[in-house]
């Protein structure tokens, strides 16, 4: 039997003055399961909540119903007063006759009207709530970052600084990423490598930090606080933990003609390699379609000459499964493939290269030395042209629809660099805008016009092309409205960037989600910009859009603070209203899974009693408390009603709407 | 007898409806069901087997019992029967009006159903004797005689004209009532149609049906039989034979929240169903078999064991057209007539 | 047919014969030659199988509870209960392994009311040929030509496909499929709004609630239907007021929404003959044209545009006017 | 007709959407034909997008495009510059009347080399 | 005199309006004293995608004369896609609604976010017009609600 006190809030005379809180409280006491029934000036008052907690003891309610202000204001309030009171905090229900009623309405009449009806629909939905208890779940006290460039290095120090494991998955042989192939770095032209490979070591050092290099996410299973990761360690034939990186193996390595990757394939390396230097782990790895002891058996050279007795042709891709509090995605980005841009000429002409590249040509530890030289003939180049825009804002289908965000500030670096190494050297730059929002960076620009002479052209290229071994670039000139061809040595593209591709796969095993362009989408542009829908999985870096180091090591760090407080939690306490199926009735359809924005629900074969002493396996849904989030769609999309939600069930619903048309 | 031309025949349905309310065979939406006559109805009573029948007319599909009346903690509780005016039931088939008696048989009896009552008593039953048979008319396996039902009063119908012979007092008055609309008639029209219709009667396959094996058969044997489960494989649980069929009679009492109280109501239940009598304890029929075999069981044993040995069945063949998978009463009966359990 | 019948027949002795499947489900003669039902048959209990122009019934819907029990199953399914097949499969309902599925030619089945609204009395018996049914009454012979007489949902066939078999049985050539299906939606489209509601309240009020349209319905497999659960809110076993009459049919058909196959059971169940599947139908075109032709059953495992959606969606408004006058 | 039926006509025969434009110039970048025109390729989008219609007519680079549509193919934002250019022709030639070359009026030695596309176009840009 | 007053009585509006963006919209017209007809009536769901047909053809049955949702804007739902999946369910359902001949001013979404206290009461007062204008629902009442 129900047991209901209605507290009707004067709200000073807020409410008082349009309705009339002692005609409410009266018509209320009168309802259906209401026993108590009164009104006071302040609800939200100390004396106001003494005064539901002395009533909730003194007639043994089983539920209020507050008539007040907003539940956005107060329920939160008024739930710990029942609480006090030893009554379960979802045992209370807030009829809004303040934003909603008397604020609105000028009618006396009128408004104490829609309070009764606002109350009586408090009251019929309270006559079906139940007692509800947030379910709680350990946390396992480790983070994954997938990931090792500038973003996953940073979340990882950040995280294992406040005390807490991090194991960080990268897929290539080294962590470092992409920042560790570029020069200098806008817009204070520190070196790259002197700013990068410093962090790089403390995550080799640091007692929490555990790195998988040459590894993948294979399998994620689990949910916030209770991750279970299966990593894919693919063979590198080398055994990690007695290499040294001495090199010997590289200068005896015979097959030297791969493809050096690290330095955009612009010369080449042993099979059996170390990606750069300052590599860490700073461990080799076979390139098994290079080598040819694991093509053809023979050779075997690396092996004899290993100190270490490091090599091990037999190695075999491993698993482990390894549990997690916490996931950060930090797979970042590759600039897109250039088979759309002919016009441009990458494809034949080897002095067309991309930003990138570039970074190598003038690295000091590149393909060059450092000095810039032309791929094809190693010339010093004495006019070099830059493109901007190379795929970005491109809506016709063969680029990328956004704004790459980087090129503008890399390009003036380059440009830059190019002047003061090299002042003989004449550089242009075509450009469609110059986009430098961020601090320091318009004047970095600025700096390369004004101090350094570089010619910026407003107007985009229409096409390049091989004249007599000089590079004809043909665009427009805006300003001058005017169509020019500059006979060019060099030609750099800022080529468009876009999420690394295997993040694709990623957001599947991890269900959270991603837009057109494959960018993985943050819980709330806005407020959670680093969090994702699926609880528990934090975003940095590229993957969720372009970005450059700064703004990429502020995600990381705050992506790392969210973890920490994650992992700061004992036990996580969910939402109590969260859905539920009737496996009674449930038939497995599989239709709520596919609406669960959460990946919240699972299926499960489950025996059940069918009379007669039989029983029959049956398919059913099973909501996991800890991932719903309560938004409903599954309730909704369930045809035989076996999904519900609780604190909103349907039968709360029906009877809300059977109370408000009540007349 | 008496008679009035076909082309007449809605000033007839004006004069009774003038007093009665009026229920007969109408048209609506392609279908033809019992329903109110009023000005512009479609009457269609050449028409042998309306899709439900007139059952509706004592015994309606839902039927408020009573109302509650709630205002804040005070309960009222308000009878709803009110003093049924007499009504005029037109176009009942011999094996429709046969089925009144098996309901009179659940209802009239202690405990006596007022609300069933009160409108049989109030209802003047008009017959109409079958001028056609179809091959799924069985009235006659059940001694129904399809060209001279009873009623307050008969009516026959040819091309020409109708015949109205009153058979009761109730059925005197109507017929007093309707002066000069109806005309004497003194021929044999009646007879000779009767002739022809049990002529044809005779010829169609289902004039041989017999329920002997019922008759003599041991009720627990039924029961047991294994022929149920193929009998009833193919049964998708719908109520669609027990809502056309004449004599079934369940119903399930339920309470709707208006805004003002509760209304108490019964509605037709279908033993076909799969939540047919479950109660909090659970159901005493788990699979569609034993529910196929109670809905047959009950017309074709239980009933006529408590009844002098009348079945709840009447023929009327309305289940044979309409089962959606083609099963029916006529295939239970041949399947233990036809051959004997072994 | 009986060319067809005869195929059907060897080819389940054959499989029953090599062990191949179990059981088989096709249809059993009946008491006269239109009222044959599903049926069940094992090995050397062929007896009294029969395939003919009255065997409409889309087998799919009670596949659901062959599927639990033991063996394999050989069932017929015409190139509109495939696609239930598939749609069943794909809410795991049943297994494809526990089904051996024959695809069985199809140039439509026919309707016993109509054949009675020729005039067609007092039947003896019944044989048919490729075009024509031929009965024998008490007044003598009469010829039916079929097409006169085929089921609504024959004569809007959506499909000519097997969208799931492991071998078809097809003699002679099948006639296309009717690419108009959405005709008569859209005749009650251009209707006012008062028409529509004029027009349904007329049909629906002859609904008796039997429940033949959802049980028949092989998308209808809820364990508990929500008009059967008291918990629910909307149980009901007969329409009190006119509200239910609507309240029935639109959740019924909302429920089967991105799911109906449009295999038209619905409609040919009705005792009463009410259009059922111009409400099904209605989704369906909505569907079609508001999110992307979509046919429920063409492929097992295809998102239903239900359980989908995309950012570019026309709001709801659109969608009713789209659609209806 | 007036400015704005005009306008609104020579909108509707381009088929463009100008308001597309970035204003990045690589329409002109690549035209074959820049240094011949009076108004440029990307000139034609912008005067379109700010309804100068008189300036448009007025132009003597229509006689120029070769409707080789290099404008078109690669720009980043789907506009079609030559859409707006052969717009401006048709509207052009219309209001000049009926007084074009005709097929019949090509020399048969004409260079097999030239593109179908030059030839067919070049009916309704030259004058007798 | 009672049977007049009851035929003339107020059109009943039901506003189902998510918890994140169009309750808080409604507070706001609140806080911001913008009014609306006090025959509208509110039901907080989590999210617009939380509301069932069911809730919709319940509320007309016990008398409600408009049925409007009201859901945080395309792309902001609190839980990302919840609205999108309410944009589609509701579209097939009013348009089936209007199939069966209910008006279809009877039925609307609105999307309102949580700054948007101004819509709210514009979207309110404009709803209360409409239906007001339409009259009282007949085609899919339940009489017996009314006794």
């Amino acid at each position: 039997m129900h047991r209901i006190g209605v507290f009707v809030c004067h709200c000073g005379s807020n409410i008082a003055a349009t309705v009339d809180v002692e005609r409410v409280s009266n018509a209320l006491a009168h309802e259906p399961g209401v026993v108590h029934s009164v009104n006071y000036q302040y609800m939200c008052s100390e004396n106001g909540q003494q005064l539901i907690k002395n009533a909730i003891k003194e007639h043994n309610l089983s539920g209020i119903v507050v008539c007040s202000c907003s539940p956005r204001m107060h329920e939160a309030t008024f739930r710990k007063t029942a609480e006090a009171a030893g009554l379960n905090p979802y045992m209370v229900e807030i009829a809004n006759i303040r934003e909603q009623c008397s604020w609105i309405h000028k009618d006396v009449e009128e408004a104490t009207e829609k309070a009764i009806v606002l109350a009586r629909t408090a009251v019929a939905k309270l006559t079906l709530n139940k007692p509800l208890v947030a379910g709680e779940t350990g946390v396992t006290k480790r983070a994954l970052v997938i990931g090792g460039g500038i973003a996953g290095i940073q979340a990882a120090l950040d995280i294992a600084d406040a005390g807490y494991e991090v194991d960080i998955v990268e897929k290539n042989p080294t962590i470092g990423g992409r920042m560790a192939q570029l020069d200098k770095t806008f817009p204070t032209l520190d070196c790259s490598a002197c700013i990068l490979t410093p962090k790089m070591v403390d995550c080799a050092q640091h007692e929490k930090i555990n790195i998988y290099s040459y590894s993948e996410v294979d399998k994620v299973k689990g949910f916030v606080g209770n991750f279970k990761v299966t990593i894919k360690k693919k063979a590198r034939y080398v055994d990690e933990t007695k290499c040294t990186g001495c090199g010997v193996c590289m200068t005896n390595c015979p097959s030297k003609k791969g493809l050096n990757s690290f330095n955009m394939d612009l010369n080449t390396r042993p099979a059996i390699y170390i990606p750069f230097a300052q590599a860490i782990p700073n461990v080799a790895v076979i390139d098994p379609e290079q080598c040819i002891k694991l093509k053809s058996g023979k050779c075997g050279l690396c092996s004899m000459k290993c100190g270490a007795n490091a090599i091990d042709y037999k190695q075999q891709d491993s698993f482990v499964e390894r549990e997690y509090g916490a996931i950060v995605v930090a797979t970042g980005f590759k600039p897109i493939s250039l088979e759309n841009f002919n016009e441009y000429g990458y494809a034949d002409n080897k002095d067309v290269i991309t930003s990138l590249e570039l970074e190598r040509l003038m690295n000091a530890a590149g393909p060059s030395k450092g000095t810039l030289v032309r791929p094809s003939d190693g010339e010093h180049p004495h006019v070099i042209t830059f493109i901007q825009c190379v795929g970005s804002r491109d809506v016709s289908g063969c680029g990328k629809p956004y704004c790459s965000k980087i090129c503008c500030m890399y390009t003036a670096k380059h440009a830059m660099l190019i002047r003061e190494k090299y002042p003989d050297t004449q550089v242009n730059v075509f450009y469609i805008d110059v986009r430098t929002p961020g601090k320091n960076y318009d004047e970095f620009y600025r700096r390369a016009v004004e101090q350094y002479g570089v010619n910026y052209i407003k107007g985009m290229v229409g096409k390049v092309y091989n004249e007599n071994g000089k590079l004809m670039v043909q665009g427009s000139n805006l300003i001058d409205n005017e169509q020019v061809t500059i006979a060019s040595d060099l030609v750099v593209l800022a080529t468009a960037i876009e999420p690394d591709p295997s993040v694709k796969d990623l957001a599947t095993k991890l269900t959270i989600s991603i837009d057109t362009n494959n960018f993985l989408t943050e819980a709330h542009a806005k407020l959670k910009p680093v969090e994702c829908a699926t609880a528990g999985v934090y975003l940095a870096g590229v993957c969720q859009g372009p970005k450059d180091i700064p703004e990429t090591v502020a995600q990381a760090s705050a992506a790392a603070s969210k973890v920490i407080g994650l992992l700061a939690k004992d036990k996580l306490k969910g939402n109590p209203c969260v859905a539920h199926a009737n496996e009674m009735t449930c038939t497995g359809c599989s239709q709520c899974a596919e609406v669960c924005p959460y990946g919240a629900i699972t299926y499960e074969n489950k025996e059940f009693r069918i009379g007669g002493g039989k029983t029959e396996k049956r398919r059913v849904a099973s909501v996991n408390p800890a991932v719903c989030q309560g938004c409903g769609a599954c309730t909704v999309t369930c045809p035989s009603g076996a999904m519900d939600l609780h604190g909103f069930s349907s039968a709360q619903i029906l009877k809300e709407v059977e109370a408000i048309c009540k007349r | 007898m008496k008679k009035i031309s076909l082309a007449n025949l809605n000033e007839l349905y004006s004069a009774i409806s003038a007093n009665y309310p009026l229920y007969l065979p109408v048209e609506r939406a392609g279908e033809v069901n019992y329903g109110y006559y009023e000005e512009g109805a479609k009457v269609r009573l050449d028409v042998l087997k309306t899709v439900k029948s007139p059952k509706d007319c004592f015994f309606p599909q839902t039927e408020d019992l009573m109302k509650f009346k709630v205002e804040g903690q005070k309960i009222e509780i308000i009878d709803v029967r009110e003093h049924a005016k007499p009504f005029v039931v037109m176009g009942v088939r011999a094996c429709d009006f046969k089925a009144f008696d098996v309901l009179d048989r659940v209802f009239l009896v202690d405990p006596l159903d007022t609300y069933y009552q009160t409108k049989r008593e109030a209802g003047i039953v008009i017959t109409h004797a079958c001028g056609k048979v179809e091959e799924s008319c069985f009235c006659k396996t059940f001694g129904i005689d399809p060209v001279n039902p009873l009623g307050d009063v008969t009516v026959w119908t040819d091309s020409e004209n109708l015949y109205w012979r009153a058979n009761t007092e109730k059925g005197e008055a109507l017929t007093k009532e309707l002066g000069d609309l109806l005309v004497e008639y003194q021929g044999n029209a009646v007879e000779e149609q009767q002739a022809k219709v049990n002529e044809i009667y005779a010829k169609l396959p289902l004039a041989s049906l017999t329920t002997e094996s019922f008759k003599n058969g041991d009720m627990m044997e039924l029961f047991n039989s294994d022929k149920w489960q193929k009998l009833s494989e193919a049964c998708l649980g719908c109520g669609t034979c027990t809502f056309v069929c004449p004599t079934c009679q369940c119903f399930d009492i339920r309470e709707f929240v208006t805004n003002s109280g509760v209304t108490r109501f019964r509605c037709w239940d279908s033993c076909m169903f799969n939540d047919f009598t479950k109660t909090a304890g659970g159901q005493p029929r788990t699979t569609q078999m034993q529910r196929y075999r109670q809905r047959f069981m009950h017309k074709l044993v239980y009933f006529p064991q408590n009844n002098e040995g009348a079945y709840s069945c009447v023929g009327c063949g309305r289940c044979v057209k309409k089962c959606p998978q083609g099963l029916n009463i006529v295939k239970v009966i041949k399947e233990f007539g036809g051959k004997q359990d072994a | 047919m009986q060319g067809l019948e005869k195929l059907m027949l060897e080819k389940a002795n054959a499989l029953l014969q090599s062990g191949e499947v179990d059981r088989v489900i096709g249809w059993k003669k009946g008491e006269s030659y239109y009222d044959v039902s599903p049926a069940t048959f094992t090995k050397d209990n062929l007896e009294g199988f029969v395939y003919n122009c009255f065997c409409g019934a889309n087998l799919s819907k009670y596949l659901v509870a062959e599927s639990k029990k033991e063996g394999k199953m050989l069932v017929f399914l015409k190139p509109c209960d495939t696609y239930s097949f598939n749609q069943l499969l794909s809410e795991h309902r049943i297994e494809k392994e526990k089904f051996y599925v024959v695809g069985v030619g199809c140039n439509g089945h026919l309707d016993m009311n109509k054949v009675y609204a020729q005039g067609v009395e007092g039947i003896l018996s019944m044989s048919e040929d490729e075009n024509n049914l031929i009965v024998e009454t008490v007044y003598g012979q009469k010829i039916v030509e079929k097409e006169s007489a085929l089921l609504i949902k024959c004569l809007t066939c959506k499909s000519k496909e097997f969208a799931v078999a492991d071998e078809t049985l097809v003699v002679g050539e099948m006639k296309p499929a009717n690419p108009n299906r959405f005709e008569e939606v859209e005749k009650l489209e251009s209707m006012t709004e008062a028409e529509r509601y004029a027009f349904w309240k007329e049909q629906l009020s002859k609904c008796i609630r039997c429940n033949a349209c959802r049980n028949a319905c092989p998308a209808c497999t809820c364990i508990n239907c929500v008009f059967d659960n008291n918990a629910s809110g909307i149980s009901a076993k007969a329409n009190a007021d006119e509200f239910e009459e609507k309240l029935f049919h639109i959740i019924r058909a909302y429920h089967v929404a991105g799911r109906c196959t449009d295999c038209g059971e619905c409609s040919r169940v009705c005792p009463q003959n009410i259009p059922l599947h111009l409400i099904n139908r209605k989704v369906i075109k909505d569907i079609n044209e508001n999110y992307g032709d979509y046919q429920a059953g063409a492929e097992v495992n295809a998102r239903n545009p239900l359980v989908n959606y995309t950012k570019a969606d026309v709001e709801a408004k659109e969608v009713v006017e789209g659609g209806n006058k | 007709m007036n400015n704005d039926m005009q306008l609104k006509s020579l909108i509707e025969m381009s088929a463009t959407d100008v308001r597309k434009c970035m204003k990045c110039g690589k329409c002109s970048g690549r035209c074959p034909a820049f240094k011949e025109m009076d108004i440029k390729p990307h000139q034609f989008v912008t005067l379109l997008g700010q309804g100068k219609v008189e300036k448009l007519l007025a132009s003597k680079a229509i006689w120029n495009c070769l409707s080789c549509l290099a404008c078109v193919e690669r720009c980043p934002r789907g506009v079609a510059p030559a859409n707006v250019i052969e717009a401006v022709r048709t509207t052009v030639a219309r209001m000049q009347g009926g007084d074009g070359i005709t097929a019949e009026e090509i020399p048969a030695e004409v260079n097999e080399m030239i593109p179908q596309q030059l030839l067919v176009s070049a009916f309704r840009k030259y004058k007798k | 005199m009672q049977e007049i007053e009851k035929n003339q009585k107020k059109p009943l509006i039901v506003a189902f309006c998510c918890n994140w963006c169009s309750y808080a919209g409604a507070d706001l017209a609140g806080s911001s004293r913008l009014s609306y007809p006090a025959e509208v009536k509110i039901i907080k769901v989590p999210c617009s995608c939380r509301v069932n047909p069911i809730f919709i053809l319940k509320a007309f049955q016990r008398g409600a004369d408009g049925v409007i949702l009201c859901g945080c804007h395309p792309g902001d739902c609190h839980y990302s896609e919840g609205n999108y999946r309410t944009r589609r369910r509701m579209g097939l359902l009013f348009s089936m609604l209007n199939y069966f001949g209910i008006e279809k001013e009877r039925t609307r979404i609105e999307w309102v976010s949580a700054a948007e206290g101004a819509k709210f009461s514009a979207v309110m007062n404009d709803f209360a017009k409409t239906i007001n204008e339409l009259g009282e629902n007949r085609r899919l009442e339940d009489l017996r609600c009314k006794d």
